[in-house]
């Protein structure tokens, strides 16, 4: 089945997105995020990227803090016990990144709204908040005429690419996640015009084929798949290792000052842009 | 002689519309485009991806059965695809790309009938129902159609019921709907049809070794197209009747016959 | 957990169900449908059911032939290889019961907007097709005014009850798929007020526990569990057991002549009513 | 003197508010909630139905941990829901009934902002954004409020931005909306707040032993309704200070202040 292979190196993920490229990033706050593949846009230097992170924490803060991102479109970002994402924090106050604020459900109404060709999915999730007025292009109330019933309309948001970490993947694509928690991943997965699965291990179709009903994604879903080993650190790969809460506290720390962040930064992502490059 | 049959014959000229980046799957009595899907997978498009009853994704059964909805043809998936909803996103999204459609009625743009004969109020004949051929047809970018009974009763000038959506009223009308692709060809007991690109009706592209243009014509309830001199269908080589009986030692593909 | 006891003998599951209830059964084809809770439906002589079945055979023909139904909403109804539903043609061509035909899909999107609380789903299932029209204020065309986009427009359809089989239940109501196969019926779940469950097997809370990622459906979601081995003969309850083919071949036999079929109905399911009766 | 803390007093009383037919779920940094809700299913609620981090249904963890988010709390679970998307369904249609809320500002009215201080475009402090609290806010119909930092900067009299909706502009703006439920009770570490039925205004239903109701006042941002006398809140009994300590045995709870 060579005509399905599908595997790329790490090496090369980053030549898979474009600068500007709509990205979304798969994982669930400190959650089993494809954080090696962040690693990879860092260091290429990807410029003017238009981020889609549900619920992101230490992905979206890399990739900010580097200068990778345009604008963020979001449904929360921090690093929960371990405090707000500094970079994210800063950019934002700063206005030095454009942030698009939904909520976790609106978010995945849009993404539903562009897997089934639909100009917009409704929902009442948002009815009465101030978060539809920020995009009243893309999220706005409507009345449906005979029931006379209030919904809010979230217009379908379509990304160039998905990525996500899953524990193993094989050559045509298949994916799986030991035991099968796709948070909110199958929806990346199913509304992005191309699909990205790094995986803790690369094996072969046949252990798909002993367990089909174990597989989470299908291969005919995937496009690139590329081994990512401990792929998801520091943020936790369950069941298999836990995210490294050591080290959530000692970016916060380094984030504190600019110069230790950028010594921090250099030693353990990748070495910052500077300044005057971003 | 030829060494073939005409279930072969048909199941061969199916398999040569499926392109290597095929991802197709199959519903309920669907003999004819499971054999087709295995015998193109096993030749010139071994990248052809199908899904089981919608369910089994890319299986190795070792036959194919009495239902083409039943487990008997899941062996060896990849992929139990275990929900409904998921399915129809994939189908939705396009990453499902072709989809065999029969048709109690088909009319000249490849729109299918399987919900009644006769009124919908009092029908003469209460059919099974469209089942997913309004979801498929509209939405599955590439169409393709097959009938082992190639005669007035079927394809009909106008259809009792629109069920399933081909190309419409014609024309651009899918494109006015939003609506990407569209079917491609017809493959029946008697000949095999295409569509005109810009008037989408059908258009007979070949008629089947012994069958005449003027039989075609006769067992058609609507204007074929027809330009120039109609070519006779390639039958199946040897290889690919030896393949298909390989894939289908049970011969369930004559399920669709009589 | 006896708060939680959620377990009622089948002989008096048809008590569950109200005559003229909307009712929505399970499965899929010759697959996995909750037929032991059909019959007891038939014993207990219900009426003026509306069903709704998305794609179903058997279950849909003995309701139909004991006149237990007034209203089909349906997808597709047939059995497959072995030929068209006996009564349900006959009846659907005679009048006896008001058939709403949709798509498979539509009605999903119909189910979907009943679980969302949303007046309607959007589709682009069904446009240009005769579907639409035939309840035009269940389904109807409608234009985005920002995008111009067409999409067909499926109302709210919440069923009263909905029944499902499955291989393994506990008494909070947890149900199992071996493997997990859950074709519409998760749908049905999400979608109704009240939901049932029938289960080759009652077992242990303690099971589900010792391998929470292969549980189908929360015990939260799940109202009734009724025991009921061998509950989707005819149809199959795969891997445990295949359809009855020559069930079906019978069945169709003896359908040729109204007193053979009575006969084998009161035989192999429940007595009939007199014709007078129905 | 007594020997529970406030913490200890916190989580009783909000346990108080989860009858037995209680099926709720938690969010992240969520400790006097879960413990609330291991304490009431422990307690008086034995059918009280906890789904972990929005997947772990009905769990049977030996210790909360540092994260209200992580597989600490799943242990035991009858079930992982492994899709968003089943959540969500589950959610909207009430199935999962009882949820809680707590944003960096909170109103009269029970509506929570979690996104900024100041302005959306140049925010003072960019907080972590609504997250799902617009989607809760709206559609469970159970809501139950909590605050460890009860002063003016959290309870305010107009929010910077509504990431959450509780009872909205009051009266019956949330039945116009079509929404159900609504918020139905706020703790915090001072009070014990309920909504005025009419203008679902925040009300103080009772102040914790040791403070008085001006104390209250002088630390909410909007004007409270205060009905006649304002009983003490009724403090954990030994028992629930036993059963707290048992289920949180390494004291997450106490994380959230401070």
């Amino acid at each position: 089945m060579a005509e399905r292979a599908k595997i790329v190196s790490l090496s090369d993920a980053a030549e898979l997105v474009p600068d500007g490229a709509l990205l979304a990033v798969g994982g669930l706050s400190l959650n089993c995020t494809p954080m090696s593949f962040c690693r990879e846009l860092v260091r290429a230097r990807r410029r003017e990227l238009e981020l889609v992170a549900v619920v992101s924490g230490m992905s979206t803060d890399w990739l900010v803090a580097a200068g990778c991102v345009r604008k963020l479109i979001m449904g929360l970002t921090s690093f929960e016990g371990f405090g707000l994402a500094p970079n994210f924090r800063r950019a934002a106050q700063a206005g030095g990144i454009d942030v698009e604020e939904y909520s976790e459900h609106t978010l995945i109404c849009a993404l539903q709204a562009a897997t089934a060709g639909v100009p917009f999915m409704p929902t009442r999730a948002g009815l009465g908040t101030d978060m539809p007025a920020l995009h009243p292009d893309r999220t706005w109330e409507m009345v449906d005429e005979r029931s006379g019933q209030r919904f809010l309309a979230c217009a379908a948001l379509q990304p160039d690419i998905a990525v996500i970490h899953v524990h193993e993947a094989d050559a045509d694509g298949n994916a799986r996640m030991n035991p099968k928690l796709v948070w909110f991943d199958t929806e990346l997965v199913k509304a992005a015009k191309r699909v990205i699965v790094t995986a803790e291990r690369i094996i072969d179709n046949a252990e798909f084929r002993a367990a089909p009903e174990r597989t989470s994604i299908p291969g005919y879903a995937v496009d690139h798949v590329i081994e990512a080993p401990r792929g998801a650190w520091p943020t936790a790969c369950w069941p298999e290792y836990p995210y490294d809460g050591q080290f959530y506290l000692d970016y916060q720390r380094a984030a504190r000052d600019p110069e230790a962040f950028a010594a921090f930064f250099s030693e353990h992502v990748a070495p910052l842009p500077d300044p005057a490059a971003r | 002689m030829s060494n073939w049959t005409i279930d072969e014959l048909m199941v061969a000229a199916l398999a040569r519309e499926l392109p290597d980046d095929t991802v197709c799957f199959n519903g309920a009595v669907s003999f004819i485009p499971v054999t087709a899907f295995l015998l193109a997978r096993a030749t010139h498009a071994p990248g052809l991806i199908w899904v089981a009853s919608s369910i089994a994704v890319d299986p190795r059964p070792d036959r194919i059965g009495e239902s083409t909805l039943s487990d008997a043809l899941w062996d060896g998936a990849a992929m139990l695809q275990s929900s409904a909803a998921d399915f129809w996103s994939y189908a939705q999204s396009g990453r499902l790309n072709t989809f065999c459609f029969r048709g109690a009625q088909m009319d000249a743009y490849g729109n299918v009938n399987n919900t009644v004969i006769g009124s919908f109020d009092a029908p003469k004949i209460r059919l099974p129902g469209g089942g997913g051929m309004a979801d498929l047809g509209c939405q599955v970018p590439r169409i393709l159609l097959w009938s082992t009974t190639h005669d007035p009763r079927t394809f009909v000038d106008k259809l009792d019921f629109r069920s399933g959506l081909g190309w419409g009223d014609g024309g651009d009308h899918r494109a006015r709907l939003g609506l990407p692709g569209g079917p491609r060809a017809c493959v029946t007991n008697l000949a095999m049809m295409d569509f005109h690109p810009e008037s989408k009706r059908m258009r007979l592209r070949s008629v089947h070794p012994g069958v005449t243009v003027d039989q075609v014509v006769a067992a058609t309830g609507f204007e074929l197209v027809i330009e120039g001199d109609v070519p006779e269908t390639e039958p199946p080589t040897d290889e690919q009747v030896r393949v298909i009986r390989e894939v289908d030692p049970t011969d369930a593909r004559k399920r669709e016959f009589g």
